[in-house]
Parts: structure tokens; C-alpha cells; sequence
């Protein structure tokens, strides 16, 4: 059923892989209140509660959990999303390697507009136009790399992107295939392939 | 941090794409349960000095549930992939999965693939009135009735259609009903020809 | 053609609509591409699905009166081999959509006054409901049923995974429609409205056009 | 029985209904079955297409598939055996042969019904007479009484003892007959040729099932297989089919369509995939005329290219690297050096693929390349998956099977004229009296390639020409020659190959060697397999190889 033709664009759920992995970058804190009996989560402070003033890289998840309602703690940006960075990416998004600046760079920047105060309107912004910027020559080596070359060229993309990537490569390739009228042929289902492979490889 | 391990379950399915499916992790499991019963515990202990006026403690229990809610997401998160990956196994080996895939199962996911496959299987047959439709077959579209295909390995005797059987011996090239063959092709028995 | 072949394509067509086989086939493959590109599940089509498929047996069964090698069997088979993969092809994609929405779109189901408004067929519903239970069960196994009491509940309304309706969609308009609301998207009150003419082609979110799409004004390609 | 509209008698027989193809691994026999196989996907005839190699490989396909058709064609093999003997075949069950190995056993051509033969039997082709080779003994009274029927009638125990003397007269007759029969093997017409023609009765033909023809005939003609006279009636015939299916000009076809010229080609190997001076010092002809692996050779060589006005480096670097200019006019350039380097067959009438913009391949290329596929050095490929990459080679579009084919081909012929060069060097290439004899040295490195048939076959005729063109006395161009070769490729040990080639001198291609080889190996018990259709190669244990050649020297003497 893979094969089925449409890419459902993404959008993630509460199973989502992505989403869990994206929820999990650090975001620096500040604790507002004490958290009795929690200072075991702070590895430099040596006391039993987790004091007022303590500050912390919390994951993005529990940072806007603690957030939210009570005010637990306060958040700043991750140093990717602050002014420094939003100026490098402003000058030239498409030069950036934003794998190595953060792998989710989309899908934590949204889950970080409710933390970011007054700054929500300049990172809402700043993702929307660095995609702008980057989406073109995504687009483009997307359709025209070399299988060996894909490999380097996906490496400085976000996860969001890459996927985006990906999208491309494989209709770009089905296109191909029914250019050259091989649309038809049956092949192999890919996971039997893959799991034939991995056999032939333990064996030998 | 908290809900580390619980992390650990969601990266190993990350890192094993490609229609892999790792064994199934029952000891990280474990200790996520036992991580969160003891928050639980500790939480049910400092809601009862909450309930009695110590309002300090409401951060703890607030950041304690929050890892409580992380924790049950990752493990549900970790059960609903492994269980799409084995409904895309349905679809690509057939109903019966290689021995080696079968072992990295654990008893419950073989249940819910013998269910899947026996509501899959209902469906298909409540289609239309004369049998109902097989939906694993014509996975691309005909262009022809009849296919070269090359076999792969030896498969010995096989039944192409009623009392016409064909010996599959690796290396042979044969000509045949694309509807008859489309399985052994899909399982890598057969390889069409252009 | 001839009479022959007439008689093997047509079949037995006598109740419902005066709708020819090619017509039937012509609005399933309609059905069948809507379906592909639609983020969401769209209304089953189970009578067009039934009469096809009713089309194709008999076919086949006509095709065994006639003489084995006769060329025109070729023809035939293929035919029914061309009809069963558009079937086969939208049944997919829908089952597809059936098993990742499924607690979405049964709650959907349970919802509805009319069963004519239903977007499962009958068969459908089953299978979405013995997928949904089958998932939960699995869940209340393995972890469920061994984590805090408060934490047991499997909670629909937050976990179940639901359509993106905010995708972007390639329609072609069947009946011209004046002044479809576009909303803007940003929520900042930029909304526009569009004259959709007859035969024109658009991009856009599927959401304000999935009403004109249940009602056959357009159509996705 | 002889088979001669193939059409009404065997393309309309098996209308309908499935059948079984066994092809032997030979680059005629795959052609061939790619014409066939076109032919029934274009009527849906299902079939099966195993490929074999050995005798032992027919008749254990055979078996395997006996039950699932009733319908049997062997292509290139079988012809020589006696196959309701070798294969007993259920009642019902029909076999086509279309085989190019020669001579073919007199018990399927006079097979009355379950053995067709769909070869076309030359003019020059005598099989002896139905009432020589055969008689059934009841009949016998009549036919031999007949004379004295007048006479009168004369003593029982008299007539008996005439009739026995007649019988055995016979007998004795009927064994000379097929002894003559039998002695030489040689190769008949290309078998693909005949489907191709097949093809074109059906007006199914197309430049693709030509290509295959013109490979399939180019094969015979490469490996010196086939009688030149029937090569050139071959290659006139397919001229004519090219110009009538190539005629269009190229604007009115799309650009990627198969394209096929006749033209007069270099009788080097693959020198448009290699560099002139490599391929002229790896093909056969030209190597051994100007003897290049002497220093004496090597000067000539240069010499010639000077007169030709072609820069040495241009000559060493790959032909596609070459100047426009030099590549366009080497041909003519050699055409006018060839008779005075004594290379009078330099150029032979030959054709050539073209496909859009990609680069020409000869059909020689095709064949030098499929013929190393065939015989992978890789150890991991079995015979029959070599045979599925010939048949990949042949096949359009897949121009990557076609040139690790050449490539291997290149390392294949390079092997070859290391070895010729040691087995000159070390003067490894003795008189045996009635023929000359030469092995390749156990632990050679270079076995590997030898132990399969063909490119032992080819080893085998470059050592002659070699030798015979260094070797002073004019006796030696008269002698046959016999070469080993440790079979590494076989599961058992010390086993060899042995191949024998006619002598240089003899025009005719026929070969005396299967017959000497099996009469050899039957006298002194020697354990040897007679395994391969091409009779003139034989699998011998290395133990009785001493044996094995004392029988044959006498034998032969």
C-alpha cells in the first residue's frame, strides 16, 4: 500500500516520531517557584529542591508544560531562534547548514511561539522566510542530483526539509520511469527486498 | 532528565527505517513503567500534603505529571509505529511473515497481526457480491496480461492457473499471467523483464 | 462493435439509474483520483464500486462461453484487468485513510443523523471499528493497563489522528460556482472571495472548497 | 523427421500452447531464443526458457519439466544425440530441435513423429540413406531374395547362410556409413538466423530480432565456427534484410530507435572500446600474422601505423579518445597497408548497431563481449545466471550488461595472450606425431579462464596460429593441435580440460577430434565426460591423461 501515489503533506500527531524528537530540544529556563524534592535535575546545584532562580535547559516539551498554566518557570529562546542567529539567517538562509543548528528547526520553532512572548511575531516570521529562502534551491537539487551526490546534499537540511527532499527525489524518479515507460513493471515489494539483502549479508 | 528512557524507544525507531523492525524492546518498557509508578507514587504523596495546604508543592506535581503524560506518549508512540510498520509487513510479505521478522515480535503484536489480517481479509471478501476482491494484487497499473519474469531461487512446483502447473527453477525465464504471478514477483521469487 | 462484444461488455444493466458502464466507469475513476489527492476520507462511492465489480465477474463469466485464443479475448481480459486496478487502486487509498483516521472518522460515524450522509460504506465502518478496537486493545495490553490509574484512559479526542485539511489541493471545476470564501489563513481578515468558472483549474486549501467537493461541483485532479 | 516449413509445422503446432525451451548457453542458442521468445509474448505462446550447458544439464531439465508441457524445443543442443534414447520421452510429448552442431543423429532424423528437426540441412550435408542405417528385420526375406527369386529354389540351410552373409555385409556397411557419418563435427547455419527468417514469414520481423540474427551469425563467424562459404551466403542474406528494414531515413524515425548498418569492418576485437595497438595485439589475425609479441613484431606494428601516418600516442590511448579525423579514416587508412603487412582478411563485411546518440558497437563487439559474460571470472556466478547476462547484453537499453561484458572480454583476451606468449617463450607446444600438443601448467594463475570451453577453444586456436607462424618447417601448419587445461572450475579435483582444433591449413572447419576423443577415452577406460555439445572439448581425469593421449596418438597415426 506504500505505493499509493499520494504524500500526505505532514502533519504530525500524537504518535508522531518526528513530533517527539522535535519536543525534546532543550530550551533554556528559568524556575519561577520551588520544585520540592526535583533538584536531582539540575546536575551542577547540589540541593534537595530546585530553587527559585535556578536556571536550566528544560526539554521543549515540560518547558511549556511548566509554562503555561502556573508560570512555573520562564523561557528564553533557544540561541538558534535569537537575534544573533535571526540575523545570520536573514542575510542568507540558503547558506546555512541548519541540520548542525538544529535538526528541527520548523517544527520547534512553532512549538516555541507560545514561549516566546513578544518575540512570537519576529520567530513566526523568521520560519516562514527562511523556508521561503530555502525551499527554491531545495526544490532544485532535489531534481537534479546524482544518486551519489544525494547524500551531501540532504545533509544540511532540517528534518522538515529533508523529507521535502525526499518527496521530490521519489516523484521526480516516478516520473522518469514513466517517461521511459517502465511505470508498469511489478517489482519486488521493498521491504522484501531489504529484508533479503540484510539476510544475504548475514550470511556471507 | 526525566523520560529519558522513554526517549530511548522513540530513537531506536528512528534510527531503524527502512521497514526494519527492531525486537521488541520489553526491558526499556519495563523501566518506563517502573519510572512512572514511582512518580506516581511521589506524587500521590505530595498531592496528599498539597490537599492539606502545602501549596510548594504544586511545581513538582505539575512538572511530575507533565513527565508522567510524556511518558505513557512515547510508550504509545513506540507500540503505534512498530504496529504500522507490521501492517505495511501485511502488505508486502503476505499474510505470513518471514521467521526472522516473526521473532523480533512479542506475543501481543503477533495477536494483532493474525487480527489485522483476519479483518482485512472479511473485508476483501465482502466485496461485491461474488467472492469479493483481492486489494494485494494489481498494485500497478496493466499494461499487459501476460509478463516475462526471471525466477530468482528455486520454488519448485507451482500451480500458474487450473491443472497448469510450471516448475520454478532459479535462472528460468518464463512467460505467464501477470494476475497469477503478481505475488511471487512482490515476494522476490519472480522478477518481471522489461 | 459488434453484437458480440456489446453483449459481453453491457451485461445484465436493468435496475437503478440509466447509467451506461462507461459512465459508471467514468465516475469511478473521478472517485478514484479525488480520492488519491484528498487529504481527507471523501463519501464511499460503494454503489459505483459494486456495480463495477459486479461488471467485471460477468464479464469474466461471458469471457469463458468464448473460444480460448479467439483474439479478442486479449482485449477483453484486459479490460477487466484495467477496470479491477481502478477499483482495487481506490479501495487501497481509502482503506489507507480508513486505518490512519480510524477513531477519527468512527466519532465522525457516531455523530451523524443520516446514515445516507455516512462517509464509510458498510464494510467500511466494520472494518474502521474492529481497527480501532484492535488498536486500543493493544494498547491497554501492553501499557495501559500497567500504568497509573489516571493515566489508563485512551483519550480519542487527544490522541486519535485526524486529517490535514489545511492542504493544498489541485481542483478542476465541474458547475460554476460564484464567490467561494477563501479565508486567509494567517487569521488576518484578509479573506477573498472567487468566482470559480466552469473548466478552470485551481491550487488551494482543501478546506473551503470540501463542501464543493461533496456536492460534485468540483472535482480534484 | 526433417522439419521444413516451420511456420505450418511447428509455429502453428504449438499455437496456444505452452512450451518448453532448452537453450544451450551459446550466443547463437540465446539469440535464437530471444527471436523465438518475442515471437510468442506477440501470439502469448507461455513458455519456460531454462538454459543448459552440459549433456547431463538437458537431460536433468528435461526431467524437471517433463510433466508441466507437452511441448519441447531444444535450441543448439540435442541435435547429435539420440534423444528418445538419451531422453525417453512420454508418448505424448513433441520435441523440436533447431540445433547448429553437426552431424546430427541419424536416429532424429528418421524419428517418425515425437522428434522434429527444424534445421535446414545444407546441400553439402549428406545423411546416409534411410534403408542403409536402418532395416527392419522382417522385411529383410523379401528385399534380399528378390535376386534369386528366378533362380530355383536352393537348400534351406544354403539360403540362411547367404542371408547372414548379407546381414553382416550390412552390418558392416551400416557402420562404415555412419562412421563416415560421424567422424568430423562442424557447425550447419545459425540457428538464430533461422528464427529470424521464422520471424519474417511471419511478418513479425523488426531491426531488434535482426540484431539478434546478425550476432547470432556473426558468432559462427568470429570463432571460425561455420564454413566461410555458408558465412558469406549468411551474411548476404541478412545485408538484404537490413537495407529493406533500414531504408527510412533517420528524420522520419525517433532518434532512439535501433539503427543497423552493414558496412566493411577491422577484424580487430572490441577496438572501438580499446586502443588501436591493444586490440590489434590481442585479435588473433593480426596478432599472429605480424607476430607482435616479438620485437621484430612490435617494430612492423609501428612501422605500419608510421606509413599510415597515425602518431603512435594516438594509437595507445582509448579509440574514443582518438582525433575525429584518424578515427574516420583508420579503416581506409589499414584497408591500403593490409596487403603489404600480409593482412589481405583485414576487413570482412560486417555490421554495426547504432543507437541515438550513443557510440557504434559492432556485431563482433557484441560477440566478443556476450562470449565473456558467458564465461564469468567472477565465482560467484553460475552458468545459468551468466547465460541470463547474455541475454540482458543482447537485450536494448541495457548497454551497462553490454560493457562489463567487454570489459571482461578484454581481461579474457588479455589472458589469452599472456598464456600464448609463455607457451612460445618456453616452447611449450610439442609434436606428438600426428598432432601438436600444449598445457597450461597447473597453479597457472590464469586458469581460471581456460577451464571453460569457449575462451579454451580460442586459447587453442591463437597458440596454433602462433606457433604455426613462428615455426620454421611447413609441417606444422598441417597438424592439429590438442591443448589442456586443469579444469579449476569443476566441484572435482584434478580434473582437465582437452580441447582439439583442426589444423591451420585446412580450409574446411569440420572437426575430427569429438569422434577421436570418444574412441580414445572408450579404449583406454579413461575417466573422461563427454559432457559438451561442442564434442571437440572433453573433461578428462588428470590421472588418465597419459593413457588418454598414447591411444589417441595411435589412434591418429
Amino acid at each position: 500500500m506504500s505505493a499509493a501515489l499520494h504524500y500526505p503533506s505532514y502533519y504530525p500527531s500524537y504518535f508522531s516520531i518526528e513530533d517527539i524528537l522535535a519536543t525534546n530540544e532543550k530550551v533554556p529556563c528559568k524556575f519561577e517557584k520551588t520544585a520540592c524534592d526535583l533538584g536531582f535535575l539540575d546536575p551542577s546545584g547540589g540541593s534537595k529542591d530546585l530553587e527559585v532562580g535556578t536556571k536550566l535547559e528544560l526539554p521543549c516539551w515540560l518547558a511549556r508544560a511548566l509554562a503555561s498554566r502556573r508560570q512555573i518557570v520562564s523561557c528564553q529562546l533557544p540561541k538558534t531562534f535569537r537575534e544573533r542567529y535571526r540575523e545570520i539567517l536573514k542575510a542568507d538562509a540558503a547558506l546555512v547548514d541548519l541540520h548542525t543548528l538544529s535538526p528541527h528547526f520548523y517544527e520547534l520553532g512553532q512549538h516555541l511561539l507560545p514561549l516566546a512572548g513578544p518575540e512570537g511575531t519576529t520567530l513566526g516570521l523568521l520560519l516562514v522566510e527562511t523556508l521561503r529562502e530555502r525551499l527554491r534551491s531545495i526544490m532544485d537539487t532535489s531534481l537534479n542530483t546524482t544518486e551519489d551526490d544525494a547524500g551531501t546534499r540532504q545533509s544540511k537540511l532540517d528534518q522538515l526539509e529533508r523529507s521535502l527532499f525526499l518527496t521530490g527525489r521519489k516523484t521526480f524518479r516516478d516520473h522518469q520511469l514513466w517517461l521511459s515507460r517502465r511505470a508498469h513493471i511489478v517489482t519486488t515489494s521493498y521491504m522484501v527486498t531489504q529484508h533479503n539483502k540484510r539476510k544475504f549479508s548475514e550470511v556471507s | 532528565m526525566l523520560s529519558e528512557k522513554a526517549l530511548e524507544l522513540i530513537k531506536e525507531l528512528d534510527r531503524s527505517k527502512d521497514g526494519k523492525l527492531p525486537a521488541f524492546n520489553e526491558d526499556i518498557i519495563r523501566k518506563v513503567l517502573e519510572e512512572m509508578n514511582t512518580l506516581f507514587q511521589q506524587n500521590q504523596r505530595d498531592v496528599g500534603e498539597a490537599a492539606a495546604g502545602e501549596i510548594r508543592y504544586f511545581p513538582s506535581i505539575h512538572l511530575r505529571h507533565a513527565a508522567l503524560d510524556r511518558n505513557k506518549r512515547c510508550l504509545l508512540a513506540y507500540l503505534y509505529n512498530r504496529l504500522e510498520r507490521i501492517r505495511a509487513m501485511r502488505w508486502e510479505f503476505g499474510s505470513i511473515l518471514p521467521a526472522d521478522i516473526r521473532a523480533n515480535l512479542c506475543e501481543p503484536e503477533t495477536q494483532w497481526f493474525n487480527r489485522y489480517n483476519k479483518n482485512l481479509a472479511s473485508y476483501m471478501r465482502s466485496l461485491g457480491e461474488a467472492g469479493g476482491l483481492d486489494l494485494t494484487q494489481d498494485t500497478k497499473p496493466p499494461k499487459n496480461l501476460y509478463v516475462e519474469v526471471r525466477c530468482l531461487r528455486d520454488y519448485g512446483e507451482w500451480e500458474v492457473e487450473e491443472g497448469d502447473t510450471v516448475v520454478l527453477q532459479k535462472d528460468t525465464t518464463h512467460y505467464l499471467p501477470l494476475a497469477a504471478c503478481h505475488h511471487l514477483i512482490r515476494q522476490g521469487v519472480l522478477e518481471q523483464v522489461e | 462493435m459488434s453484437d458480440n462484444e456489446e453483449d459481453i461488455i453491457e451485461g445484465s444493466d436493468e435496475e437503478g439509474e440509466a447509467m451506461t458502464a462507461s459512465e459508471v466507469l467514468q465516475k469511478l475513476e473521478e472517485a478514484w483520483i479525488t480520492e488519491r489527492m484528498s487529504p481527507t476520507l471523501e463519501k464511499h462511492q460503494s454503489e459505483l464500486v459494486d456495480c463495477m465489480l459486479d461488471q467485471i465477474n460477468q464479464m469474466s463469466e461471458n469471457l469463458k462461453r468464448c473460444k480460448k485464443y479467439d483474439f479478442r479475448l486479449a482485449i477483453h481480459k484486459m479490460e477487466i484487468d484495467r477496470i479491477r486496478y481502478v477499483l482495487s487502486s481506490y479501495l487501497r487509498v481509502r482503506l489507507e485513510k480508513i486505518e490512519r483516521f480510524a477513531h477519527h472518522l468512527l466519532e465522525k460515524q457516531t455523530n451523524l443523523s443520516n446514515e445516507d450522509l455516512s462517509i464509510l460504506s458498510p464494510q467500511e465502518a466494520a472494518y474502521a471499528k474492529d481497527y480501532a478496537s484492535s488498536l486500543e486493545a493493544h494498547f491497554q495490553n501492553l501499557v495501559l493497563q500497567h500504568v497509573p490509574e489516571n493515566l489508563r484512559t485512551f483519550d480519542r479526542g487527544k490522541m486519535s489522528v485526524k486529517p490535514n485539511l489545511d492542504s493544498y489541493v489541485f481542483l478542476k471545476v465541474k458547475q460554476a460556482t460564484p464567490g467561494v470564501l477563501l479565508e486567509d489563513d494567517t487569521g488576518e481578515g484578509r479573506d477573498e472571495e472567487v468566482d470559480f468558472k466552469e473548466g478552470s483549474q485551481y491550487l488551494m486549501r482543501y478546506k473551503p472548497i470540501m463542501e464543493l467537493l461533496q456536492s460534485g461541483a468540483v472535482t480534484l485532479i | 523427421m526433417l522439419v521444413s516449413d516451420l511456420r505450418k509445422e511447428f509455429y502453428d503446432v504449438i499455437k496456444g500452447k505452452r512450451i518448453l525451451v532448452l537453450v544451450h548457453s551459446d550466443i547463437d542458442g540465446i539469440c535464437a531464443s530471444k527471436i523465438l521468445q518475442s515471437l510468442f509474448r506477440a501470439d502469448h505462446i507461455l513458455y519456460t526458457v531454462v538454459p543448459v550447458k552440459t549433456r547431463s544439464d538437458l537431460v536433468s531439465a528435461f526431467e524437471q519439466h517433463r510433466e508441466q508441457a507437452r511441448y519441447f524445443l531444444l535450441l543448439n543442443c540435442g541435435g547429435c544425440l539420440d534423444l528418445v534414447d538419451v531422453l525417453s520421452p512420454p508418448e505424448d510429448v513433441k520435441i523440436f530441435v533447431a540445433d547448429n552442431h553437426r552431424p546430427l543423429d541419424v536416429c532424429n532424423i528418421y524419428n517418425g513423429d515425437q522428434v522434429r528437426i527444424l534445421s535446414q540441412l545444407g546441400e553439402d550435408e549428406e545423411v546416409p540413406a534411410f534403408e542403409d542405417v536402418f532395416r527392419e528385420e522382417e522385411s529383410e526375406d523379401e528385399d534380399e531374395d528378390s535376386d534369386e527369386e528366378d533362380g530355383k529354389r536352393r537348400r534351406f540351410d544354403e539360403e540362411t547362410l547367404e542371408r547372414r552373409r548379407a546381414r553382416r555385409q550390412w552390418h558392416q556397411q551400416r557402420h562404415k556409413i555412419i562412421f563416415d557419418y560421424t567422424q568430423f563435427s562442424y557447425y550447419g547455419s545459425s540457428t538464430a538466423m533461422l528464427m529470424f527468417d521464422l520471424a519474417w514469414k511471419l511478418s513479425k520481423d523488426n531491426n531488434e530480432l535482426l540484431w539478434w540474427a546478425i550476432v547470432g551469425v556473426t558468432e559462427g563467424q568470429v570463432f571460425e565456427r561455420t564454413e566461410q562459404d555458408r558465412c558469406v551466403l549468411a551474411t548476404g542474406t541478412l545485408q538484404g534484410h537490413v537495407s529493406r528494414l533500414n531504408h527510412q531515413t533517420q528524420d522520419s524515425q525517433p532518434l532512439d530507435c535501433l539503427r543497423i548498418t552493414f558496412e566493411k569492418e577491422l577484424k580487430l576485437a572490441l577496438y572501438r572500446h580499446w586502443s588501436l595497438v591493444e586490440s590489434m595485439r590481442h585479435s588473433l589475425y593480426a596478432s599472429t600474422t605480424l607476430k607482435l609479441w616479438t620485437l621484430r613484431g612490435e617494430k612492423r606494428l609501428q612501422e605500419l601505423l608510421a606509413e599510415m601516418g597515425l602518431p603512435l600516442v594516438q594509437c595507445r590511448q582509448l579509440y574514443s579518445g582518438m582525433d575525429v579525423n584518424l578515427r574516420q579514416d583508420l579503416r581506409s587508412l589499414l584497408e591500403e597497408k593490409s596487403e603489404k603487412y600480409g593482412l589481405p582478411d583485414l576487413l570482412f563485411p560486417s555490421f554495426s548497431a547504432s543507437r541515438g546518440f550513443r557510440i557504434k558497437v559492432g556485431s563482433a563487439d557484441y560477440v566478443y563481449s556476450a562470449a565473456a559474460l558467458l564465461e564469468p571470472p567472477q565465482k560467484d556466478i553460475t552458468p545459468t545466471a551468466a547465460a541470463l547476462d547474455v541475454a540482458d547484453c543482447l537485450a536494448v537499453g541495457r548497454e551497462e550488461v553490454l560493457e562489463r561484458g567487454i570489459e571482461g572480454s578484454k581481461q579474457q583476451l588479455s589472458a589469452i595472450y599472456r598464456q600464448v606468449q609463455t607457451f612460445l617463450d618456453m616452447n611449450q607446444v610439442i609434436s606428438a606425431g600426428p598432432f601438436l600438443y600444449a598445457t597450461v601448467i597447473q597453479g597457472t594463475p590464469d586458469a581460471w579462464f581456460f577451464s571453460a570451453p569457449h575462451c579454451l577453444t580460442l586459447l587453442a586456436r591463437f597458440t596454433l596460429r602462433a606457433h604455426v607462424s613462428v615455426s620454421r618447417g611447413r609441417k606444422s601448419g598441417a597438424l592439429p593441435l590438442v591443448l589442456t587445461s586443469p579444469d579449476v572450475r569443476a566441484a572435482q579435483p584434478d580434473t582437465c580440460l582437452v580441447c582439439g582444433i583442426p589444423p591451420t591449413s585446412e580450409d574446411s572447419r569440420r572437426n575430427f577430434f569429438g569422434k577421436a576423443f570418444e574412441q580414445a577415452a572408450e579404449k583406454t577406460a579413461s575417466r573422461a565426460e563427454l559432457e559438451f555439445f561442442d564434442t571437440n572439448i572433453i573433461r578428462l581425469s588428470v590421472d588418465d591423461r597419459s593413457k588418454f593421449f598414447d591411444a589417441l596418438i595411435s589412434l591418429l597415426s
